[in-house]
């Protein structure tokens, strides 16, 4: 009988199968293989072959082509994300105690403690169903660090959307907040940053990067790796269903033609149903599981599920690995090898057990009713092998799966479009000049949708639980403490302003880093290290790609400058709607220590009556990418605002001495906006007047709306004011006062705009959000 | 005018965590032998007479259900 | 008896998530504090029992519907019946009443968003076990965080709530939910089992919370446990 | 094997902001026509024949539904 292509891809059903084993592949090396259809190029499919020595079986051609999916793999992001090894220095090295490579990077942060932290983007599950897409991009970054040996203690949320006025907005947006909001407030960690911004490019393909940060003993980290012959392999966590299957359901149809037309399971939905109860029980069994000293390596399961899980432990350990499928506790009925490896079931783990230790680890997963099996063990062979039925499916060295995939150097090329944009300048913009104009703009700016309060999406989030969260939305940091007993705590930020990266990438991804380092500064903590989620268009224009490229340098040059280590990320391309990429967008996240929360320097004023307002920093004349030229104008063009890192830490620097000795009782960064947009914050937060004098030489407008880098606004009480400014001017930072706080005047008083009431400016600045979104 | 009804259910293949908790404790609460639960929405409408099926069906796919993930079903019933 | 000496049990559900904060606020007070295990049916010998917030088993059938079934919430109940106190704060209220010993219950916020804020209080019955350190007429400033607040209970069941002065807190300065009559809190018949949607726990130093207004709730408590 | 369905909707004197909400949104979209909407819950079980009517009452009245506030209605359907 010979083979045809349709009864070589045969599926499991009622039992009267036939499995595609390897003995069963190895004698049918003609049959037809839809590799295409899962995304595999020709040259790939074959180098399977070659790896092999024979086809892949359906089981391991829908392993390869999970593993080597841009995703998992890195294929074409690899070649320029190794700059951020060589940008870092043995110093930066030091604090690191896992960096690029593991699950997320794990950073000393001293007395003892480590803070392990990491961003994921969950975009395009989060347009087509915005709430279980966000709320299960939460659960797999929080596996991510629960990895890690890690107790996860927040999260954050960097956000991109379309125009906020759009109607499929409207539907993305409510929808996003209530997935993340409802799984991390169910998972019980506070929500504390995250960013909320809406541009065109992002309509049809939002953005939702979720972060999490989580904290241990610096010597308990957990490594994924499989290592120990004979020790078992255990799945624990939810079942293993079809959801989240995607594109392997390919294989899963029997009258598989090569087109759109094939029955059977081909329409698996891609997208899965969190369960945040189930992951906030894996939390709690995982951490005792690792307190008991039960386990010696783990692995989340994410994208790419058990294929991943399996292979990436194997890969990293020092043997092969032997499982039994059938052993997987399942959801549904009649699924094949193919899907269960392939299946993206939320909230599972795999863990490496000693024998002798299996019994004490299934005891903690009854305590928490956890379903906890045994699915097979480390062997002493080199490969990866994986029974169903009785019959091999699987027989692979687990090393070409994980970590030898295919590496591309894309085609880059600047677009000579670029030159254009530069050239287009704001300069020629009309600018508001009379007292009218100026408070015009300084409300419509404020009531702007990228400048506007993010109240309406942040009060959905829980941020108080666990008792330890010091500063959050909306202060431009959050701030937890880590330990109560010395008031250690640690702060994060996410930012990333992609107009600037639109208009210079690789200055526009060191202003993103820049400003988190500042939201870091500005709350007293010192910045120590880096992490990113970098959002860009497909990974085969080559204006994308030199957009990429551009950017990762930027940000490793940049943290390599500021001294302060990359210890992790992620990469998602294909961001675009048609050949319409969006935004370059390389969010980066900061990560700063403070030795003692109490000391933490909040956003509002209004500590104490009389305190001076200092500017910190250089205001030069720079619109290229601001919101002014965004709000008022429709304009993006020119170039972004100079970088000067030196001054960034400076800034940093004095800063922190400015909250260690108490000479500063409020204080924060500038930036989309500018002066006028910080001061309306700062009195709004703090719900407290002030009244602003222009410097004579200033324009008033340049001084308001310019949007330079490495500056800040700090309050500072009466009797410290001459200390400060030493101090400053000391350092050669460059200090100006611009006003008082006035606890008396319950308005804004800006010299040469006017007087704004503090009630005017909450109306405007607190309504967009409601009323666009009820 | 009509009553409406519009059931909405988790499609077969997706986790449906509600409709497990409630399986996972009806035996803890001695009710045995109910194997399998799932747990949907039901909306009830009163619509007017001249609101057609196609419509009816329309805002159950695009707006009470996401096809994604949810099988839905519409019907008139007495009211 | 010293406040040390008295024993404030904490139960955890699965899904619980702020007995930790419940335990820290239960210690801050001077009381020491117990873990309780909902699969237990077993106080160990505490005296009172705080059923702290979060989603116990998920809360996805209706919030407190499952909770109420533990073996714990068997001993608690009987344990109210003698005269323990018991605290319910968010899911905790939402389990009491589920459990009849509250009336009413606590559905869906009328906006139909999940709600994390501080919120304006006012103290109204203050000689409850819970809420003596309190002025009347006092207004307190305390967090809110829940998706299910809406106290809702039938008309005569709120009159009677009324006239007989079980009105712990109401909210002022903005109903977050749309709680009937604006309540936050309320008490059973004898002043012992209490339950609010506001999170005391979490406002016990202003360096963690707006304010350390909810701190008086458990020191009211030790006031009856340890009398002076 | 039966398949049993407990439809569980909000009493009628008691607000029901998720049926509102939904009769808002729908003239926003460009359905006109439908005056009022509610939103219950409904739930398919697969019981065991052995459970009587009596229980499944039991299930609806004392778990499923809180009675306080919520009607309910048991039936057994084809399955
Ligand atoms: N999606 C979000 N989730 C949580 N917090 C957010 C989110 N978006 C914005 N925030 C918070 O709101 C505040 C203002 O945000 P933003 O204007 O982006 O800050 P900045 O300009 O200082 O970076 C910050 O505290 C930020 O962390
Ligand atoms: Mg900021």
């Amino acid at each position: 009988m010979t083979e045809t292509p349709h009864e070589s891809a045969a599926r499991a059903d009622g039992g009267s199968e036939r499995v595609d084993s390897t003995e069963h592949a190895a004698r049918t090396p003609e049959a037809a293989q839809p590799y295409r259809e899962l995304g595999l190029a020709d040259d790939e499919y074959e180098r399977i072959r070659g790896i092999l020595g024979r086809r892949p079986t359906e089981a391991e051609l829908a392993m390869y082509s999970v593993m080597w999916s841009e995703h998992c793999s890195y294929k074409s992001s690899k070649v320029h994300l190794k700059y951020f090894g060589e940008a870092t220095t043995e110093q930066m090295r030091s604090k690191m105690i896992a960096g690029i490579g593991e699950n997320a990077g794990v950073v000393d942060v001293g007395d003892g403690w480590a803070v392990t932290f990491k961003v994921e983007s969950h975009n395009h599950p989060s347009y087509v169903e915005p709430h279980q897409g966000a709320a299960t991009g939460v659960g797999g970054i929080v596996r991510d660090i629960m990895a890690m040996g890690a107790r996860p203690v927040a999260v954050a949320d960097p956000l991109r959307f379309g125009p906020a006025e759009a109607t499929d907005t409207a539907r993305v947006l409510p929808g996003v907040v209530e997935g993340i909001g409802g799984y991390g407030n169910c998972l019980g960690l506070p929500n504390i940053g995250g960013e909320v911004v809406f541009d065109e490019s992002y309509a049809s393909n939002p953005l939702v990067n979720a972060m999490c940060v989580g904290v241990l003993k610096s010597d308990e980290v957990q490594l994924a790796h499989a290592s120990g012959t004979g020790n078992k392999v255990i799945l624990f966590g939810a079942r293993t269903g079809l959801d989240g299957i995607g594109g392997v359901s390919v294989l899963a149809s029997e009258t598989f033609s090569g087109d759109e037309t094939g029955s059977g399971r081909k329409k698996l939905p891609s997208v899965q149903v969190g369960d945040p109860f189930t992951e906030k029980v894996l939390i709690e069994c995982c951490l005792e599981l690792y307190r008991s000293g039960l386990v010696v390596g783990v692995q989340d399961l994410g994208g790419a599920g058990l294929s991943c899980a399996t292979s990436e432990l194997a890969s990293a350990g020092d043997g092969g690995m032997w499982i039994d499928l059938d052993e997987v506790p399942l959801r549904a009925e009649g699924m094949n090898p193919a899907e269960i490896l392939s299946s993206e079931s939320q909230e599972r783990m795999c863990a490496i057990v000693r024998p002798t230790d299996v019994e004490g680890f299934m005891e903690v997963c009854r305590k928490w009713d956890v379903t906890a099996t045994v699915i097979g063990e480390v062997t002493d062979g080199e490969n990866l092998r994986i029974d169903w039925r009785g019959e091999r499916v699987v027989d692979v060295p687990p090393r070409t799966v994980a970590d030898e995939g295919p590496v591309y150097e894309r085609p880059l090329q600047r677009p000579a479009e670029q030159d254009l944009i530069t050239a287009d300048n704001p300069d020629t913009l009309a600018r508001p000049s009379t007292a009218e104009e100026l408070r015009e703009t300084l409300l419509r700016m404020a009531a702007s949708p990228n400048l506007c309060s993010r109240d309406w999406v942040t009060s959905q989030y829980d941020h108080y639980v666990r008792g330890n969260t010091v500063l959050a939305q909306p202060s431009d940091g959050g701030v937890l403490r880590i330990d109560e007993e010395s008031g250690r705590g640690i702060a994060v930020a996410t930012d990333c302003n992609a107009r600037y990266t639109r208009l210079d990438p690789y200055g526009g991804a060191q202003l993103a880093l820049a400003e988190a380092y500042r939201n870091v500064a500005v709350t007293g903590s010192k910045p120590v290290a880096v992490t990113n989620c970098l959002n860009f268009g497909s990974a085969e224009d080559p204006a994308v790609m030199w957009q990429f490229q551009q950017a990762v340098r930027g940000l490793a040059d940049a943290s390599a400058e500021l001294g302060i280590p990359v210890t992790g990320g992620n990469v998602s391309f294909y961001n675009q709607t048609g050949s319409s990429p969006i935004l370059p967008t390389p969010v980066v996240g900061v990560l700063g220590v403070i030795d003692d929360v109490t000391r933490r320097i909040p956003t509002g004023i209004g500590a104490a009556p009389g305190e001076s307002l200092l500017l910190l920093g250089d205001t030069r004349e720079e619109f290229g990418g601001s919101e002014w030229a965004g709000v008022t104008h429709g304009h993006l063009g020119g170039t972004p605002p100079a970088v000067d890192l030196a001054r960034e830490k400076l800034l940093g620097d004095i800063l922190a001495v400015g909250s260690r000795d108490g000479l500063v009782s409020a204080a924060h960064d500038l930036s989309e906006g500018g002066l006028a947009q910080a001061l309306v914050e700062m009195s709004l937060i703090g719900e407290t007047g002030a009244r602003i004098v222009l410097p004579e030489e200033a324009d008033p407008f340049v001084w308001l709306f310019s949007e330079s880098a490495g500056r800040a606004v700090v309050s500072v009480p009466r009797g410290e004011e001459l200390r400060f400014t030493e101090l400053c001017s000391a350092r050669g930072l460059p200090c100006a006062k611009i006003g008082v706080v006035d606890t008396e005047s319950q308005s804004l008083e800006i010299q040469g705009v006017g007087d704004i009431p503090l009630s005017e400016l909450r109306s405007t600045w607190e309504g967009t959000l409601p009323a666009l979104f009820g | 005018m009509a009553r409406v009804v519009v059931d909405v259910m988790p499609k077969q293949e997706i986790l449906d965590p509600q409709g497990q908790a409630v399986a996972n404790a009806l035996p803890r609460q001695g009710f045995e032998g109910i194997s399998q639960v799932r747990q949907g929405k039901r909306f009830e409408l009163e619509v007017a007479d001249d609101v057609d099926d196609e419509t009816l069906a329309k805002i159950a796919e695009s707006f009470l259900a996401n096809p994604v993930i949810e099988d839905w079903a519409v019907r008139r019933v007495e009211s | 008896m010293s406040a040390a000496g008295a024993r404030i049990g904490v139960i955890t559900f699965p899904g619980s998530l702020d007995d930790g904060d419940a335990r820290r606020a239960v210690r801050r007070s001077g009381a020491s504090d117990v873990s309780l295990w909902h699969a237990d049916a077993d106080l160990r010998g505490v005296d009172a029992v705080i059923v702290p917030g979060g989603f116990s088993y998920g809360d996805y059938l209706r919030c407190g519907a499952i909770a109420k079934f533990a073996p714990v919430m068997t001993e608690v109940v009987r344990a109210a019946e003698r005269g323990m106190p018991v605290l319910g704060v968010c899911n905790g209220f939402q389990v009491l009443c589920e459990a009849g010993l509250l009336p009413g219950v606590l559905t869906r916020n009328e906006g139909l968003h999940y709600v994390c804020r501080d919120q304006w209080l006012r103290a109204e019955n203050t000689t409850s076990t819970w809420t003596t350190r309190y002025e009347p007429g006092a207004d307190l400033l305390i967090p809110v965080k829940h998706g299910e607040g809406c106290y809702v209970a039938d008309e005569s069941t709120l009159d009677e709530i009324e006239g007989e002065g079980r009105v712990l807190f109401r909210y002022v300065d903005g109903n977050p939910n749309g709680s009937r009559r604006d309540i936050a809190g309320i008490t059973d018949a004898r002043g012992r089992v209490a339950g609010l949607m506001p999170h005391p726990e979490h406002a016990i130093d202003p360096l963690t919370g707006p304010t350390d207004d909810g701190l008086g709730m458990f020191l009211s408590a030790l006031d009856t446990l340890v009398p002076a």
